[in-house]
């Protein structure tokens, strides 16, 4: 099967004299200007019960984890932690969103879509931690490892979802992203290839309204962040990145498409940060306490718990469970973070290349050398 | 004019916010832009309270995007402005590397002249911060290789201020390579006196035996070395070189000359690093003059490591004194 | 005046939970699906005659402009002409459209625009002679070198335009680009910027329908590149590339808005490269002949000859006029590109510092030194 | 497998499409992606026929963003394809430094050893053709100054079918610098001979007064320099590098050893290039077999000039002369 045929015709009849109408009409393209909702809409009650249970469990032990994750980083036990507190609803519907084939491709503060994804928390967190870079196996779990250059992961997430494309797997790739991440290059020429290409890849902009300390309105003048799609051809999705339920609607929808063929979408949620950036982060040098307190109100749980209930889908049962699963998650993290991690500083050389070098294996017996002096010394 | 009383104490960060402050209030073509430079003062607040004293649009929170800050600075010293950039680390600069070679480094030249393009990259670099991967990289090796670049690197309090004067106050682009790790660290300056010429290394340490070659994060540690060696009976001088272009040929060599041994150390990789063209260019000037080869302490040829193996990799004392032991003192002098 | 204001707003109330419609409504934004046209409709009556005789005058003096220089390449006078041959509309129009103190950034192939600026013809092709990199003083004519890397000239335009409206100048930028250059990342940025900052600039992007052999349809799946404005929040606009009057119109509006506070916007015209990407490149390969010939029937100077002959605007006189004014530019050409250019083989070290370093002192004296002893051989 | 008949003429050009074509055959894992690679063939002919032979799954056209390209290119090999990148010219590949730089360079080391990226990143490189600004930079000290890249670059026909074909193999990325005025020479050579492993520098001049030490473009120079030293009565070996990173060290330090003279040339600028690598660590390595401090014959610290100037700025026959003849013959040997 030959996939990339519809590129290959030779002349351009849709911009050719006389024939100057749009290559595709935008206005399907174009997204809706309200945000996607489902809690507290009537939509809620068309939802599937055991999902919302699901979703409400995971924001819960979301939550948890998120919370013990920046204490360990106040103990000195994480080098750095960049918490989604108040953006669980993205990093789970994220995860569930996607098959056990499908790839992650998450930036630095998606360490719970991750682990959501299946990744063990303690692996999530060895990059934070500080003894090893990408902690888990991103094959095992088709997560790619966490990604710190802003958007870069972007165009990796097309040319993986190309490359199963090309070889009839029905892989899908998710890349997430930031809303400060939208202003860089990459992001622009991902896009760009994924809408070129037809790749089977969803972007997922959590616009948590800040990069940094700099507001959206000093990163974009574009109406919404999803609009941002109509320029390479694709679908955009706006929708509020708080509503569990909703963020998973739109992200299942995108996933499907570009599953069977229906190319890319770019999915833009309207979320809130409600920590810091990272615990290394003063938040009071550019925000109000009434802005947070206002977003406080909009919390994914809350809204959850608030709807949930009156549905009579969540009982007392499903928090205490919920509840008991995040201090179990808490009580392993802090255990398994008080040790000490194992450290072999010759593994600095054991995978710059697939073989070391003789450059890499003579630094490596200086290394060595002066640990053995060190030892000595000690004794 | 200055906004520090004479001889004070500061830390590097506040000596580096000191110099860009003094230089708005001074020249109004002074522009400042980056990430997070606005409200919050920089990731590592250099540019602390610069927007409150000078407005947003001398002090400039941009978009997230590293080639359009610098492709943005280089229209505005087009019209005339003396632009002084932010990277927010090292290697988040890589994305600006195409604007910066292509244009920053060669505006003057394309042009014969008529368009200088007099800015300022400031590039905090290197590790020991505890920083996660992609916060630590050195990459002074690629500023260095590209002629139309002067790349600046203060390592004492008195120099963050009196080199980013100078800097800022260059016809030429300057990178200006700030290391993170001295930051923090405090000293007495005073800016009244330290406006330094770039392109001009200083001994910070006189010595009898050899010479410690280094820059900006290294010298501390240099020193460190010479104190250590000197109960192992070596006399070490340290140079502080400060700036790694325009290269101060005249007293590298007058120093290496007259005491025949060097080690230079810097914490980058060593392979292609700047070490190699000071070992390579003092060799070739001063062979008859060395009584062994001029050493590399460098960083090993590596990703730079996690945060807790960082240590292993950055030059320290006892890798230093190393070198020194196998400066062939058998030999000769 | 503190012009940067408006960004400094500290909370962001639109998208706050519960005000989540669009920051600026896109519709207006959105382009028309029909070019713009002028010549063949009853707007040109409207046309201001004397504009329109300069546009057929400078377009005839410019095709010839475009024959002469790739004549000069086949001679081996020129390294190398990338021509505009075909796209004459686009690179007379953007030069008139800017007043005097504005500035012109264009891309390598716009030299044709460069001389409709004012600069001389033999500077405005150093570059492509290859006797020195820019011929000309970009501050004399306010226009910025010939750029080669793609794209990159777009944000030194709104840096530019920023920096005068800081200073309260009335200028405006105009960034030129081709359809290929619209994928990088360098794109994307500078319209980013422009949108924040409100910068007064125009970007005009000569889709002309190929990136060497690379065709839009496998550049971009946007419904027409002017859509990209959407994403960024500015207007886009769609222009009959070939139309000269309408090019004209369409980007005169756009610096009028830009000069007068209204921000940047983006122009798509759709024309086409008549000729090879450069006199090196073999466009058999990649394109036929039935689609070059069908563009030739949609020739910019065509076009006008037609609609300008009903309308009594064009009479014998100003076609002799242009023709002779065409080839007395030609002859021009050709004599000063006969002459071999001075070259002091030391300029290589006056300007690469504002003073040269010590070592480049160095280097000058050994280059200086060789070229004595080869004068000393060949005497 | 192989498209070429066994010991036939080729131009440089030809032997990398074979290469291309020939690894395309044999592994369906080989995909070949750039900017005009398809119909084209890409600007200087390397990927003709490559579309119409696999189609342009394998050989894409793709729009113009380097960053893209090289970023996609990441993503197709952590799905376990083997991407072959084409850059246009030198300087086109600045816009894809970030993703060489942070994830190209690092992916292997930062998941240790479970993203293994097997990229090869072709790059035209260096001047001599005509090329106006930007399309004639050398920068090749830029890569071999980031650990995690393996950096070759051929300058015979057969090494260029022969290392690009062990690039493509490699389990790891290599930047394969291609030198763009090589491409048009004629030559020899035998694909099923030759299939060179990386890093192997090769004597292609023995010699007995000194060392031309060499890469790419550089190597038809010093061959004619040798020639040219005869006459003057220097007996001149010429080595060629053939990989940069990593180096090799053993053959360069045993010819070294043997002369006791070596000169370094390359046409990237001098400063920061990797002529310095090369000269400091064979000083170091070699030192007390030198009776000359090691010389760098090297283009100019200053951006590529136009067409019409660059022969002044890259080395030839004479600088390269001038230098041996400064290597001290009074003094020793
Ligand atoms: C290329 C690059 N530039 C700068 C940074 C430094 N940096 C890290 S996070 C951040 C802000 C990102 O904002 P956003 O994309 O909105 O994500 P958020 O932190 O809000 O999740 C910046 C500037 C980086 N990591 N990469
Ligand atoms: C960054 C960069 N990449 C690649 C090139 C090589 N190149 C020169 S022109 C060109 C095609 C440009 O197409 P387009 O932008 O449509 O402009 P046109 O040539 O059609 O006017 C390419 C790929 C370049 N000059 N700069
Ligand atoms: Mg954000
Ligand atoms: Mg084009």
């Amino acid at each position: 099967m030959t996939v990339l045929d519809h590129r290959h015709h030779t002349a351009v009849p849709g911009w050719m004299p006389g024939a100057t109408a749009p290559r595709t009409d935008p206005a399907p393209l174009l997204p809706d200007a309200a945000p996607v909702r489902v809690l507290g809409t009537p939509a809620l009650e068309k939802q599937d019960p055991a999902l919302l249970r699901e979703l409400y469990r995971r924001l819960v032990v979301g939550r948890r984890y998120n919370q013990q994750a920046t204490t360990l980083t106040k103990q000195g036990r994480l080098a750095v932690y960049p918490a989604s507190t108040g953006q669980e609803a993205c990093q789970i519907a994220a995860a569930l969103a996607l098959g056990e084939r499908d790839w992650l491709f998450p930036s630095y503060r998606d360490t719970l879509a991750v682990v959501s994804r299946g990744v063990d928390p303690l692996e999530a967190l060895t990059l934070l931690r500080g003894n090893a870079h990408t902690g888990y196996d991103p094959r095992a779990t088709r997560t790619a490892p966490l990604c710190t250059p802003l958007a870069t992961q972007a165009p990796h997430a097309v040319g993986l979802a190309h490359a199963a494309r090309l070889g009839g797997d029905p892989v899908v790739a998710l890349a997430m992203l930031g809303d400060g991440g939208t202003s860089e290059g990459d992001f622009h020429e991902a896009l760009n290839f994924a809408a070129v290409l037809q790749a089977p890849v969803v972007f997922l902009v959590q616009n948590n309204g800040y990069a940094i300390s700099v507001p959206l309105s000093a990163q974009s003048a574009a109406p919404t962040l999803a609009h941002k799609a109509v320029g390479y051809g694709m679908p955009g999705r706006l929708v509020d990145g708080n509503d569990a339920p909703a963020v998973h609607g739109v992200l299942a929808e995108a996933v499907e498409r570009a599953r069977t063929g229906g190319g890319p979408t770019l999915v833009e949620a309207l979320t809130y940060r409600v920590e810091a950036h990272t615990n290394a982060d003063d938040a009071t040098r550019y925000r109000t306490e009434p802005e947070v307190a206002a977003w406080r109100e909009h919390d994914p749980i809350l809204l959850m718990e608030r709807s949930l209930r009156g549905l009579g889908v969540l009982d007392d049962a499903l928090v205490r469970e919920s509840a008991d699963e995040a201090e179990a998650l808490a009580a392993r993290m802090r255990a398994e973070f008080h040790a000490e991690p194992e450290l072999d500083p010759m593994s600095l050389f054991t995978h710059v290349f697939a073989e070391p070098t003789q450059q890499l294996r003579e630094q490596a017996a200086q290394l060595s050398a002066e640990l053995a002096a060190e030892a000595e010394v000690q004794q | 004019m200055s906004t520090a009383t004479p001889t004070r104490t500061a830390t590097m960060a506040q000596a580096l916010n000191a110099a860009l402050r003094d230089a708005l209030r001074e020249d109004p073509a002074v522009h400042v832009l980056g990430e997070d430079v606005g409200a919050l003062g920089g990731v590592f607040r250099i540019t602390d309270g610069l927007t409150a004293e000078f407005g947003p649009d001398r002090c400039l929170d941009t978009p997230l995007a590293e080639a359009g800050i610098l492709g943005t600075a280089i229209g505005m010293a087009m019209y005339g402005l003396r632009p002084v950039v932010e990277m927010q680390f090292d290697a988040f600069a890589y994305p600006a590397l195409e604007q910066l070679f292509s244009h920053v480094a060669k505006m003057r030249n394309r042009t014969a002249g008529k368009l200088p393009l007099p800015i300022t990259v400031r590039i905090p670099y290197g590790g020991g911060i505890g920083g996660v991967e992609h916060h630590s990289d050195a990459s002074e090796a690629y500023y260095a290789a590209t002629p139309g670049l002067h790349v600046v690197t203060p390592a004492t309090v008195a120099d963050a201020y009196g080199l980013l004067r100078a800097s800022i106050a260059s016809d030429d682009p300057v990178v200006f390579l700030e290391p993170k790790r001295l930051y923090w660290g405090k000293a007495a300056f005073d800016p009244a006196a330290q406006v330094e010429p770039i392109g001009k290394a200083v001994l910070r340490r006189a010595g009898t035996s050899a010479v410690l070659i280094t820059y900006g994060p290294s010298l501390p540690v240099c020193l460190d070395a010479a104190e250590a060696a000197a109960a192992e009976g070596w006399d070490l001088a340290v140079l502080d070189l400060r700036t790694l272009v325009p290269f101060d040929d005249e007293t590298v060599c007058r120093v290496v000359r007259s005491l025949g041994r060097a080690v230079v150390v810097h914490e980058a990789s060593g392979f292609g690093g700047t070490g190699a063209e000071i070992a390579a260019r003092v060799t070739e000037r001063c062979f008859h003059h060395l009584a062994a080869p001029v050493l590399r302490v460098t960083g090993f040829d590596i990703p730079y490591p996690p945060p807790m193996l960082e240590h292993h990799h950055l030059p320290g004392v006892d890798r230093i004194l190393d070198a020194v032991a196998r400066l062939q003192w058998e030999d000769r002098g």
